[in-house]
């Protein structure tokens, strides 16, 4: 159970390698990118920002509750924060379970309480206006 | 007492500054993010914050302490 | 969209390149791995066979009707045959989106419908009697 | 008239070849299936299995024609 902020670039292989185990019968990832637009404005890139200490501790209570939750062997998730581009990766949540149900559901009960409580913040350069704050509006 | 605040997003581009300590008489963070909405004319309503108090969450009732690292934390959007 | 039946080794980072795209904001992959046991029995390795014509036809149907139920931007399916040792990828989906929630969804639609339709058959070496075919008895 | 059959798994294995050509007056796949099921002794009843007739599923009562190829599907079990 992994759960990190990280201003580099976020590496795919051996984070998934770090989940794997003999009795894994099935591997689930999810990567957020960062894409060109958003509700059709084009978008020039991301900014990611983030109160570490506090993102750490609940990330680390959310895969918690995700292994409490389900049947699976491990988790994790890495967010990256800085400056990014289009087509990079902003977050990832890998799973790890016996069966894919539980390494589906895992995963995406871990990104949904990521995005919604983990102290992360996003803000968007347009290139047709200023810089927004997500969800600060 | 003293109170250390660490600003992010929004509120630290409202602020200008991403951390400073003040001396304040606020008896709890609902009190003490309400004087500082005043002075710096933040935009965000205290109901779309969260609150942190010395790397954990707390609640806006919280007995603040000298000493004590406060956080409000703006609607996160994380992924 | 491509649904391939292969003998080779399946090569993660290639295949997720070729789904993505500017407008995705997110990306689901799901492998189904070889693990160690079956239902607690211990498991030495699988070998997959298929019908490759009907699979490969059958399995772009599953693409399809995955591209018409969610608002996907690209999907891919890759099953290898052959014989398989414990840890490695039997099979890989893979599904870019703007949004999440297609994402998962399609990615869940494909491989089920994959396992329950795709003419290809399982046989597992155990450690303790002799080789079974999966779903056969 | 003339039809090719090819066997996958478990009627592979109880057949012992993978593909062959035989001559019959079965009408359809069911009878078909219900001759092979009796000389080779096959254990899948053929309520278990699917149909391919020329790389396409088929109905079990499809009218075979010489030259056929058909392809009678054991249960499933990828990924």
């Amino acid at each position: 159970m992994q759960f990190q902020i990280t201003n580099q670039e976020i590496k795919l292989e051996s984070l998934r390698r770090a989940i794997l185990r003999d009795v894994s019968g099935a591997f689930v990832s999810f990567e957020g990118l960062v894409r060109n637009n958003n509700d059709g404005r084009p978008v020039n890139g991301l900014e990611y920002s983030s109160y570490i200490p506090l993102a750490e501790k609940e990330g680390m209570r959310i895969l918690s509750e995700a292994k409490e939750r389900y049947s699976i062997e491990a988790a994790a998730c890495v967010h990256r924060i800085g400056s990014l581009k289009i087509g990079e990766i902003a977050v990832w949540v890998g799973v790890s379970a016996a069966h894919r149900d539980a390494a589906f559901n895992a995963n995406r009960y871990i990104i949904d309480q990521t995005k919604a409580r983990v102290p992360i913040w996003k803000r968007e350069a347009y290139l047709d206006s200023p810089a927004e704050w997500v969800n600060c509006t | 007492m003293k109170i250390q605040i660490e600003y992010f997003a929004l509120l630290k581009e409202q602020r200008g500054i991403s951390i400073e300590t003040i001396e304040t008489k606020a008896a709890n963070p609902e009190i003490l993010y309400s004087d500082l909405k005043r002075q710096y004319s933040f935009s965000l309503e205290p109901s779309m914050l969260k609150l942190a108090v010395n790397e954990d969450f707390a609640n806006w009732d919280y007995s603040l302490k000298d000493g004590d690292t406060v956080v409000f934390i703006p609607p996160v959007a994380g992924g």
